[in-house]
């Protein structure tokens, strides 16, 4: 919906709009997205968001691939939170094909969607930095996210796009000492919290670029249809771990961060404190992780029932959920993707509206989309 | 609320909708298959010209309370007979349920009209819809292509979509 | 205005917070692997570029099924006597250029002890030329 | 705080660091105070210059070649070094490593390579720029860096110009360069460049008066305006604190909120963060110098170290004493100081964000200059009372 233009006619003043270009080859817009913003000196008076330069046809490649085949396609929708992408995947089909995982299976998962969250947290917490100007943090952060890397790197061979989490259960169980890596990576992290604080969350400087910018009132976060960390700044306590918890997460104790009155500052805190619920979560999934074997019963070729199925879990980026529609054969009738960073995007260009010119890097940067869930 | 007394309340404002039953096993279908799956939901089917006020009351009324739209999508039949389903899938935050609604609509020149006005999330949804499968939404103040490029001809999603080569197929 | 100078005793104290940790930092030994010289060994299960075992391979094309994007073209070798197809390969291709290392063709070989088609631990490969990309293995 | 145990790399390098350290010293110590030795060699240069009846106006003429080669000279190697220290810095600071391989040790020849490769590099002018504008900017950015080297006190009686006015002369120069990135953003014709160079603008005149009457307290007490005299007045020790050198820095109140107002103030007139909204990277891209490459855009990179290193320069001279400290040749003294204060720039640029352009212009008047005429208040009030 592109906002009228709002004409500004000085009496003998005609000062006309300056049209600008925010993209597509721009370094703080995360991927390809081209906003096209109205402004008058440094105010802006419309914003509209194009995307589609990354779109692959992931709808219509699934609709000729075997389920199996399809995660390897869902690695690429959110490129920086693939094991959450594998796990929608994989619920969706198994609730077609009405098989439940066996205990170990859903606490691997927990685990490994959970460090790819605290992943995805920091590839926000480093980028966001630079927007607002500290380059200190990426670094800090990406040394971190290293960690995380190269414990998904021996679990499931990859550093990016894991294809761990298959369907009926997970690819293979933990190598040796893996679990032992993984405690020492936690017990870095928590030391590394306080920094993070001193460094961003307590600065004054970061604190006056972020408070009272971008707000998104309650009311328009529920008609816009946002979701995940950004419903949460809001104020509105709704996330899919706790309403309609999926693969045992009622079995774990930790509680959901939500902001005050909606701007960028509380969309970031929320990011950070959700980063050491993770923490948590991991610990108590690693201290509960049953024995047993990792897989379910599943056959080679499958071919889930006729029928139609939405699976959604809790993304980092927001309820990540798939809708899909079999006929009994191996590959998919229709498959679509509810991602959460396309559907976040909507509400930038009624945001943008009445801000300056260096808000409009924070504001997006506090979204925090992923191109290649946006135009997917 | 249960899916059956949704349904009663809804069917008490507005007469001609229908609920579509769940899909039960073809009598032919090989054992292995297992019985057709479908989630526990309300599935309603609406005539695309009674949409909108059905769509203003699942949002105004207090008891249903619809005021999130999870997703908006489609998807093309040519089997049994050639028809377009526009899929809604509604959510209320406040009583924590959800609904599909489908509307079906002919695969040519088909329009809905656009919810763009109770949902601002169905703007780009919408666009998409359009993108991929040329149903038109009227009311709809931005109705382009959004994942496409403007030059390009054709519905990509439809399932007798021909490919045109072009420049980018080496 | 007590609270003008409590707010300036903060700003500044949370200013020099910050500074301190980068100061504390700037001691602390470095993360980065200088490549040329010291290289990290890849974890077992890496999935690195594709190897191909010419002799244990039976032409059963099921690695050809199971790669989501179709990169493998395979030829089974024609017995010229009794030009009957047998159980071995006579040429295999991997389109690399395709192929996104996703490890479900390994899975799918059938072959025991070790599997013909598999990643091996190699990460530094790099070509000129697309044509380059289709590997090609010939069984004389 | 447990020491962290160093690594071998660590070691060997504190090794070498703590050699150079020790040569450099030697160096100085046997060079000794420069003026005496300058003094010297200038004689024998004149006796020989008598006898062969060289005129007057030849070696006054030969005088000022020589300085300013010197002062040349000398800024190239200081910019060099500076943009070597701040990647490394930056690098150690980001727990990595910055520059290691050209040239050996830590990669000590890095900006030597720089600079030569943006010599070699093509100089592209844009199509729709105006050509007159687009070429004289870097010009009037970078010449007047050099042209107030010529006031800056390098040790007792080593200046090479020693004016009365020295402090009005320093600022009235460095605030031509203002211009040159006015000409630079509007001259290369693009949109973001434009948006840089007024945000610029805007920012280095608000804060060149909070930076100018955060130094009138000094000279107040020092009662002069030439560098020279305000080094001088601060070489004896403080009367009533006998350990103390009698350094600007260390009057109770005034010095140390002088101290802070000027350096926040260099630190925004040299565009660095928090300050850099004129080539904010996320924002504006790459500011008022996008359109620059080749040897024009190393103009702008020399004119920016120049004036780091000057302001950092002035800031020893009048709040750290010039050239006065035990044992070592005025001269060394000052680099010394200078360079702890470069330091100080290159730690504000890696830990904190960068401040909006309005934010920061609120800053400016609202809290730094009233906070400068309190000070001056202060001051005036000591004078009369002491």
């Amino acid at each position: 919906m592109t906002t009228e233009v709002i004409k500004i006619k000085g009496a003998d003043l005609q000062t006309e709009e300056m049209i600008l270009n925010l993209g597509p080859q721009h370094p703080s817009t995360h991927g390809v997205l081209r906003v096209i913003l109205k402004l008058d000196g440094e105010v802006i008076i419309a914003a509209e968001p194009e995307v589609g330069y990354l779109h692959r046809g992931t709808e219509k490649l699934a609709e000729n691939r075997t389920y199996p085949q399809m995660l390897v396609i869902s690695d690429r929708w959110d490129y920086l939170s693939a094991m959450s992408n594998n796990l929608v995947w994989c619920l969706a089909v198994e609730k077609l094909l009405q098989i439940k995982p066996p205990e170990k299976a859903d606490h691997l998962r927990v685990i490994m969607v959970e460090l790819n969250r605290i992943a995805s947290h920091l590839v926000f917490f480093g980028t966001y930095g630079i927007d607002i100007g500290a380059y200190t943090p990426f670094l800090h952060a990406f040394r971190e996210r290293e960690k995380i890397l190269d414990l998904f790197e021996e679990v499931s061979g990859a550093r990016m796009t894991y294809n761990y989490i298959r369907i009926g259960g997970v690819m293979a169980d933990l190598p040796a000492d893996w679990v032992g890596k993984c405690r020492s990576f936690l017990e870095w992290m928590k030391d590394r919290f306080p920094e993070y604080d001193t460094l961003l969350t307590g600065n004054p400087i970061f604190q006056d670029r972020t408070k009272g910018i971008g707000v998104l009132s309650q009311a328009q976060a529920i008609t816009y249809g946002v979701t995940g960390p950004n419903l949460r700044g809001s104020g509105i306590n709704f996330d899919l771990r706790k309403d309609e918890p999926y693969c045992s997460y009622e079995k774990f104790k930790f509680d959901v961060p939500t902001g005050a009155n909606g701007d960028c500052w509380d969309r970031y805190w929320v990011r950070i404190q959700e980063m050491k619920e993770s923490v948590k979560i991991v610990e108590q999934a690693l201290d509960g992780l049953p024995a047993g074997e990792t897989n379910a019963k599943v056959p080679r070729i499958l071919r889930p029932p006729m029928g139609e199925t939405y699976a959604q879990i809790e993304a980092p980026r927001g309820s990540l959920g798939i809708y899909t529609i079999s006929d009994a054969n191996d590959k998919p009738y229709r498959v679509h993707v509810r991602a959460p960073s396309f559907i976040n995007l909507t509400m930038l260009q009624e945001i943008l509206v009445g801000q300056k010119v260096s808000d409009v890097v924070a504001t997006l940067g506090s979204i925090d989309i992923v191109l290649g869930e946006v135009d997917r | 609320m249960t899916p059956a007394s949704l349904f009663s309340t809804i069917r008490t404002h507005i007469s001609d909708i229908r609920e579509i039953p769940a899909p039960e096993a073809v009598a032919g279908a090989p054992a292995h298959e297992g019985k057709p799956y479908r989630d526990p939901l309300l599935f309603v089917d609406c005539p695309a010209s009674k949409w909108l006020d059905l769509a203003r009351f699942l949002k105004e009324d207090p008891q249903l309370d619809f005021d999130f739209l999870l997703m908006v999508t489609a998807a093309d039949y040519l089997a049994p007979a050639p028809k377009m389903d526009v899929i809604y899938l509604l959510f209320s935050m406040k009583h924590r349920h959800k609904m599909f609604v489908k509307l079906s609509v002919p695969r040519e020149g088909a329009s809905v009209p656009s919810v763009m006005g109770l949902w601002k999330t169905a703007d780009w949804q919408e666009r998409e819809v359009y993108d991929m499968y040329g149903i038109r939404f009227d009311g709809h103040l931005n109705l382009k292509r959004i994942l496409m490029w403007d030059g390009f001809t054709g519905w990509p999603m439809r399932k007798d979509y021909v490919h045109i080569p072009d420049r980018y197929d080496d | 205005m007590i609270g003008y100078f409590t707010n300036i005793y903060k700003v500044s104290a949370a200013l020099l917070e910050g500074m301190w940790v980068t100061f504390k930092w700037m001691f602390r030994p470095s993360m980065t692997v200088q490549y040329p010289h010291e290289k990290l060994t890849p974890p077992e299960r890496f999935r690195g570029t594709l190897v191909f075992d010419k002799d244990s391979c039976t032409a059963c094309n099921l690695c050809v099924k199971a790669c989501p994007t179709a990169c493998i073209t395979l030829e089974p070798y024609v017995d010229p006597a009794t030009n009957k197809r047998l159980a071995k390969i006579n040429w295999y291709q991997i389109d690399f250029g395709k192929c996104n290392y996703c490890r479900l063709c390994e899975e799918a070989c059938p072959t025991k002890p070790v599997k013909s088609v598999r990643h091996s631990h190699g990460y530094e490969w790099a070509m000129t030329d697309r044509k380059e990309m289709n590997v090609k293995w010939v069984r004389p | 705080m447990i020491l962290p145990v160093w690594t071998i790399g660590q070691k060997r390098a504190a090794g070498v660091l703590s050699g150079v350290i020790a040569a450099a010293v030697g160096i100085a110590l046997a060079v000794g105070e420069l003026p005496v030795r300058i003094a010297q060699i200038w004689e024998s240069v004149l006796g020989l210059a008598a006898k062969k009846a060289v005129p007057a106006i030849v070696m006054d003429i030969a005088s000022m070649v020589i300085q300013c080669s010197v002062i040349i000279g000398f800024i190239s190697v200081a910019v060099m070094f500076m943009v070597w220290w701040e990647r490394k810095v930056s690098a150690h600071m980001q727990s990595r490593l910055g520059p290691m391989e050209t040239g050996g040790w830590h990669g000590w020849a890095q900006t030597i390579a720089d600079a030569i490769k943006l010599l070699l590099k093509e100089d592209i002018v844009p199509e729709h720029a105006s050509p007159w504008v687009h070429f004289l900017a870097p010009v009037v950015t970078f010449v007047p860096a050099f042209l107030c080297y010529a006031a800056l006190p390098f040790g007792d009686k080593t200046i090479s110009v020693d004016l009365d006015v020295g402090i009005l002369y320093i600022f009235a120069i460095s605030g031509i360069s203002v211009l040159g990135i006015i000409m630079a953003g509007w001259g290369g014709g693009n949109k973001y460049s434009m948006l840089g160079g007024l945000r610029a603008a805007a920012q280095s005149v608000s804060y060149e008066i909070p930076r100018v009457l955060s130094v009138v307290p000094i000279l107040m007490i020092a009662g002069s305006m030439k560098l020279t005299a305000i080094a001088a007045y601060q070489s004896e020790p403080v009367s009533w604190l006998p350990f103390l050198p009698k350094w600007f820095i260390f009057y109770p109140f005034i010095g140390q909120v002088s101290f802070l107002i000027f350096l926040i103030c260099s630190v925004a007139e040299t565009n660095r963060t928090p300050f850099d909204i004129a080539e904010a990277e996320s924002e504006l891209v790459a500011g008022f110098h996008t359109e620059y490459s080749g040897m024009k855009f190393s103009f702008f990179f020399l004119a920016e170290y120049a004036f780091v290193f000057l302001s950092s320069g002035m800031t020893a001279a009048l709040f750290l004493g010039g050239g006065s400290g035990p044992l070592l040749p005025s001269w060394f003294w000052f680099l010394i100081k200078t360079f702890a204060v470069v330091f100080l720039f290159l730690w504000f640029r890696w830990t904190f964000p960068r401040m909006r352009v309005d934010r920061l212009m609120e800053f400016c008047w609202k809290f730094l200059l009233p906070w400068s005429f309190v000070n001056i208040l202060v001051t005036g009030a000591w004078l009369i009372l002491r």
